[in-house]
């Protein structure tokens, strides 16, 4: 702490804690007047987001054609194991963000938001390619496809491209990487998902299951 | 000139004099000797299995023409080091319906019963945490525990996968037990112990692998398949089945209660290549050929617990192998080589090392 | 499903609309063998590429039968076509056989406001799963089908989307500006 | 081997009997399949699957584009065979309008078509293994179909959803590497088939898991209306490209990839054989091709579809598909419905599965290889 107090640029160094806008911080200390939100939590936070940003496992979640180039981007030649993303995991407990690779219908929009509130935080979503960007090919006219999945989940990175080709999907986990780089613990907050008007279709296997 | 490796390695011995110089208290000294053995090997648990970890993920990107993670560190070293930061300070769900008591204890369960087990390795000449002289048996007993962390995991989730997966650890593990001890037992008698440290003394004159008349060989192949079973590897993961039963046993959890069953997971690998290594390659033991003396004379100058983590790792190294190159058996395939060839198999190799550790003696005595 | 099996399955098809008279052109070979496993109630129709028998929708199945018979095991596919104009729908089944190289359209008019046929799934399994689909596209009924729903959109969806009068109010469909 | 159990309906009480859902996530439904799978213990005792989590309503898009919009829309049918997608429709357009295609083009179809049926196969053949549990052959896999992307790439710029194929030929002629390139593909290729065939054919695991596993008789895949390596492991010679010969396929010698047992080991082998045939192909059209030449017929402005029902089927990977196209006299058509080959293909799958393992749904799924926004469209 006391290296920020001696900040020559700060006006409140040395004296009692003023009041400011760092209302939600995580200790008493944070509510010192520092410029960069206090010493302690920005160690902690380059730790925590360098853990975070390098170890990025994605749920294994693609409908259609972006998921084939995110098959590629896993593959020897692209080969994004090399930033540790390699660790695909089929269930959204372990996951830690959603490449949202393919186009996105009304009927799978409810099933995505379930796998999106799965997910343990803190949680990233990349919208990969047109279709999940804004709908894509099938903005027009298509009655079933959601235009845009950021109409169902929260998006932090949007990818363009039909499909995007591997090397965008690595640059773009790596603009994602970047974003996690800039966030803070403290003020670190939940995304808020987007208000989609249609019901979660309760699931009942026994009562859709062909009894013939 | 073997005396040479006991001189290396006066560790503990020393701490027990310096603990006894200023705590004048037996009791104290033993105290302190088990803190620090337990604080020595958590810290040597996480290390390795993160090391583990990251030869996995070597080992695979190898053998698949990539490269595996290289931009954390450099060749990506650091890679699980983020991975288990990242895990223990992730959300820790516990999802609405489950059993909440059986659903908290059971990553612990399979953890403690990994962590344990790794207890009565000896790592080199007195350097083992536990000295007891069954170990063998409670070894097996304690690693046993961990199937009743997977079973309580698939039934606390109230997931129907990972009941699946409960269910197929559970008589898969129990029924490849079964060869593993049997395939041990037949060199147990021949080293005529249970307890580690003879069994690796009894080794002085050659591995049992080779010494045991071909019954050594036997037994090997028949522990390897059986202990890869066992930790639910790859032919035989079943549980888990990442293509049909999403994550298996554990697709409930999440953050550090996952990273337990992660972590067990590698332990039960270098656990069950450490008993292996122990009981059939002499574990610490350098190697020796008959009457080479000179030769075994430079294997001696290697540290004992280079011999020990050299051996270990070379046959981690191969249930690796399997996991990159086999396919997953399907569950009755994968009982029916149980209980139709592995076991038999056991029994009688059992069999016959008892009729020649009885009758026969060693063949191979000079070596 | 309750919806398949709400008429009584003997229930006469409603009767079609006559349908529009079909242009005169000298069939050949292959043409004159439907025609003559089809029977008398079949008028050929030389519209387009794909030659296309008429028939009246109640004898469909009986037409299926003969064709199934006479050993054209593929149907390729079936599939509605509407006309709100003419206030009907076009049934095409495409049928084939695995051992020839031509193919040919059976097909059959139903009344709007009806919109229901029987089906076909006994005889090619394949039927099956696209008289589903019709039903889920058009609203299409079809008779003894033993398994009569929406296979494509939820079960809660409004409306058939592939009529050419169906307008979509709950889901934000953005049409074409050009 | 037969099934294990045959009739465990009768035997087990309805309280043992439990449903899962197996999708729409789900690592091995290809997407976003869903399947309701009754179960008893590990035994399926029926499969139910629901289809629709990517239906784009894409016959309903055609009516709102012209033809030559449509072609765009197909390749997002069947991703990976783009090329034959195009074809077929493309197929279909110049029957409706009596275009002719340069020759040149004509072989330039079919070159596409083969390797894209090759890189299709082997994203197949990875997929395969991933789903039996062994993750090496999927990045083998990977490996090699990254060359064939790589001359898509040189060709039109796209590496998946291709647009090459068009009413009237194809868009643009392929520049002076290709031929050389496609000829060191094919060099290439033919060891590495022996390599997968090392790899994954000659294990013992793979060929428990898949010998006698999900057998399709003739009869019921004839009846399910299925095509492709589907039907030709079920014993059926059935091959559009020998059958039904479009394009100058029948100016080239290759067989048709037929195995009569009708399991998944069957549809394994057959598509191992098509590899080969197809590469078979790729050096005869390269023989054939002429060097120089239009590659694309000069085709009005605005093509208004006569009026009438017009039909076009190709042989895509998975089957055949066929464009059912009804025009009336405007540009844009009145109606297309598009015949899949997965959606018939997965009709089957309901019926086979009973009585296998829930592993082996797994297997025969992937056997089956089906592509979900081909079914659902």
């Amino acid at each position: 702490m006391a290296l920020d107090h001696a900040h020559p640029t700060d006006p409140a160094a040395g004296s009692a804690p003023a009041p400011t806008g760092h209302g939600e911080g995580l200790l008493p200390s944070h509510r010192l007047p520092m410029p960069d939100g206090g010493f302690l939590l920005t160690t902690l936070d380059t730790l925590l987001n360098w853990a975070r940003s390098n170890s990025l496992w994605p749920l294994t979640f693609g409908t259609s054609c972006c998921a084939i180039e995110m098959m590629s981007t896993g593959a020897s030649r692209h080969d994004w194991s090399r930033f540790g993303f390699e660790v695909a995991r089929a269930t959204p407990r372990q996951a830690d963000m959603i490449v949202v690779a393919g186009t996105i219908c009304f009927k799978m929009a409810t099933r995505l938001r379930i796998l999106y509130q799965q997910i343990p935080e803190p949680k990233w979503v990349l919208a990969m390619g047109a279709c999940a960007v804004s709908g894509g090919p099938f903005y027009y006219d298509s009655y079933s496809v959601v235009k845009g999945v950021d109409r169902v989940i929260p998006v932090d990175v949007y990818l363009p491209g039909c499909p995007p080709r591997p090397e965008s999907l690595i640059h773009a986990l790596m603009k994602l990487q970047e974003k996690i780089r800039t966030e803070s613990v403290a003020t670190r907050k939940p995304h808020v998902l987007p208000p989609f008007p249609f019901e979660h279709v309760v699931m009942d296997p026994e009562k859709e299951f062909d009894h013939r | 000139m073997n005396n040479f490796i006991y001189k290396t390695d006066s560790m503990v011995e020393w701490l027990t004099n310096w603990l006894q110089q200023h705590l004048h208290n037996p009791l104290l000294v033993e105290i302190v000797k088990m803190l620090v053995g337990a604080g020595v090997l958590a810290g040597f648990v996480s290390v390795l299995a993160m090391v583990l970890i990251y030869i996995e993920r070597k080992v695979a990107a190898h053998m698949q023409q990539r490269l595996g993670p290289m931009r954390v560190g450099p060749h990506g070293i650091f890679q699980t080091v983020a991975d288990s930061i990242k895990l223990l300070t992730k959300e820790c769900i516990t999802p609405q319906d489950v059993d909440r008591f059986v659903f908290n204890l059971a990553p612990l369960v399979c953890f403690v019963a990994a962590f344990v087990s790794l207890s009565f390795i000896p790592f080199a000449p007195r350097i083992q945490a536990v000295n007891f002289n069954v170990g063998i048996l409670f070894i097996l007993g304690i690693s046993s525990l961990g199937v009743f962390g997977i079973l309580a995991a698939g039934w606390a989730s109230n997931n129907k996968w990972s009941l699946l997966g409960a269910m197929r650890a559970g008589a898969q593990i129990i029924s490849y037990e079964l060869s593993a001890v049997l395939a041990l037992l037949a060199i147990l008698i021949f080293a005529g112990t249970l307890d580690f440290k003879e069994i690796v003394e009894s080794q002085r004159n050659g591995w049992w692998i080779w010494r045991a008349h071909g019954i050594g060989i036997v037994a090997f192949l028949i522990y390897t398949i059986a202990s890869t079973a066992e930790c639910n590897r790859t032919p035989f993961d079943i549980v888990e089945g990442e293509s049909e039963l999403t994550a298996g046993f554990h697709t409930e959890y999440s953050a550090i209660k996952f990273a337990m069953f992660f972590l067990a997971e590698f332990i039960n690998v270098f656990l069950v290549c450490a008993i292996s290594a122990t009981v059939f390659f002499g574990g610490w033991m350098p190697f020796h050929i008959g009457d080479m003396t000179a030769l075994n004379g430079i294997f001696d100058l290697v540290p004992p617990f280079v011999w020990f983590f050299g051996k270990v790792f070379a046959l981690v190294f191969v249930v690796m192998w399997f996991r990159w190159t086999f396919p997953r058996l399907r569950v009755d395939q994968l009982m029916r080589f149980e209980w139709k060839y592995l076991m038999p198999l056991a029994l009688i190799n059992l069999g016959v090392g008892a009729v020649l550790a009885a009758y026969g003696g060693f063949f191979f005595n000079k070596f | 499903m309750s919806e398949a099996a709400s008429p009584p399955p003997n229930q006469p098809v409603p009767p079609a609309v006559p349908a529009p008279a079909p242009v005169p052109a000298a069939p050949d070979p292959f043409q004159l063998e439907i025609l003559n496993i089809l029977g008398p109630g079949a008028a050929l129709e030389n519209v387009g590429k794909l030659p296309t028998f008429r028939v009246a929708s109640e004898t469909i199945v009986e037409v299926c039968r003969k064709l199934q018979a006479a050993g054209f095991d593929y149907l390729i596919l079936i599939t509605a076509v509407d006309y709100p104009a003419e206030n009907r729908f076009e049934l095409n089944y495409v049928v084939t056989r695995f051992s020839q190289d031509r193919e040919f359209c059976v097909v059959t008019d139903i009344k709007r406001e009806v919109a229901r046929i029987e089906t076909v799934s006994d005889i090619w399994a394949a039927a099956d799963w696209q008289e589903r689909e019709i039903y889920d596209m058009y609203g299409i009924r079809f008779d003894r089908h033993p398994d009569l729903r929406r296979i494509l959109l939820d079960d809660t969806w409004q409306g058939y989307p592939l009529r050419k009068d169906y307008v979509d109010t709950v889901h934000d469909v953005i049409k074409r500006p050009y | 081997m037969s099934a294990p159990t045959t009739d465990t309906k009768a035997k087990s009480p309805t309280y043992q009997d439990y449903f899962i859902n197996m999708g729409p996530q789900h690592p091995s439904t290809h997407g976003v399949l869903r399947m309701i799978v009754k179960l008893s213990g590990e035994t399926v005792l029926g499969l139910t699957p629901h289809l629709g989590y990517v239906h784009r309503g894409i016959e309903k898009m055609t009516e709102a584009q012209t033809a030559v919009q449509i072609t765009h829309l197909t390749d997002r049918l069947d991703y990976l065979s783009a090329h034959m997608n195009n074809w077929a429709w493309s197929m279909t357009v110049e029957q409706a309008l009596g275009i002719a295609v340069p020759e040149r083009a004509e072989y330039l179809r079919v070159i596409m078509s083969e390797l894209t049926r090759i890189a299709s196969h082997q994203l197949w053949w990875g997929v395969f293994g991933m789903d039996l549990g062994a993750f090496t052959p999927f990045l083998y896999g990977f490996r090699d179909r990254e060359m064939i992307n790589d001359i898509f790439e040189k060709s039109c710029g796209s590496r998946l959803t291709m647009n090459y194929i068009c009413p009237g030929g194809v868009t643009q002629d392929v520049t002076g590497e290709f031929e050389g390139e496609t000829r060191r593909f094919v060099e290439y290729f033919k060891p590495i088939i022996e390599e997968y065939e090392t790899l994954v054919s000659g294990n013992v695991i793979i060929q428990e898991r898949t010998k006698g596993v999900g057998i399709l008789p003739a009869d019921r895949a004839k009846a399910y209306g299925c095509t492709g390596p589907v039907l030709r492991a079920s014993g059926v010679d059935y091959d559009l490209r020998k059958n039904h010969p479009y394009g100058v396929y029948p100016r080239f010698d290759f067989r048709t990839a037929v195995s009569p047992e009708g399991d998944s080991w069957a549809r394994y082998i057959v598509r191992l054989e098509e590899m080969r045939q197809s590469l078979k192909i790729i050096t005869q059209a390269l023989d054939q091709m002429p060097k120089e030449g239009p590659v694309r017929t000069k085709l009005p402005p605005t093509l208004k579809i006569p009026k009438g029902r017009y039909m076009a089927r190709g042989e895509t990977a998975r089957g055949e598909i066929a464009f059912f196209l009804v025009g009336n006299d405007s540009p844009k058509p009145y109606r297309v419905k598009i015949r899949t080959p997965c959606f018939s293909n997965l009709s089957a799958f309901p019926e086979i599965i009973k009585g296998w393992r829930v592993a082996d749904i797994v297997t025969v799924l992937s056997t089956f290889d089906v592509v979900v926004p081909d079914i659902d469209r």
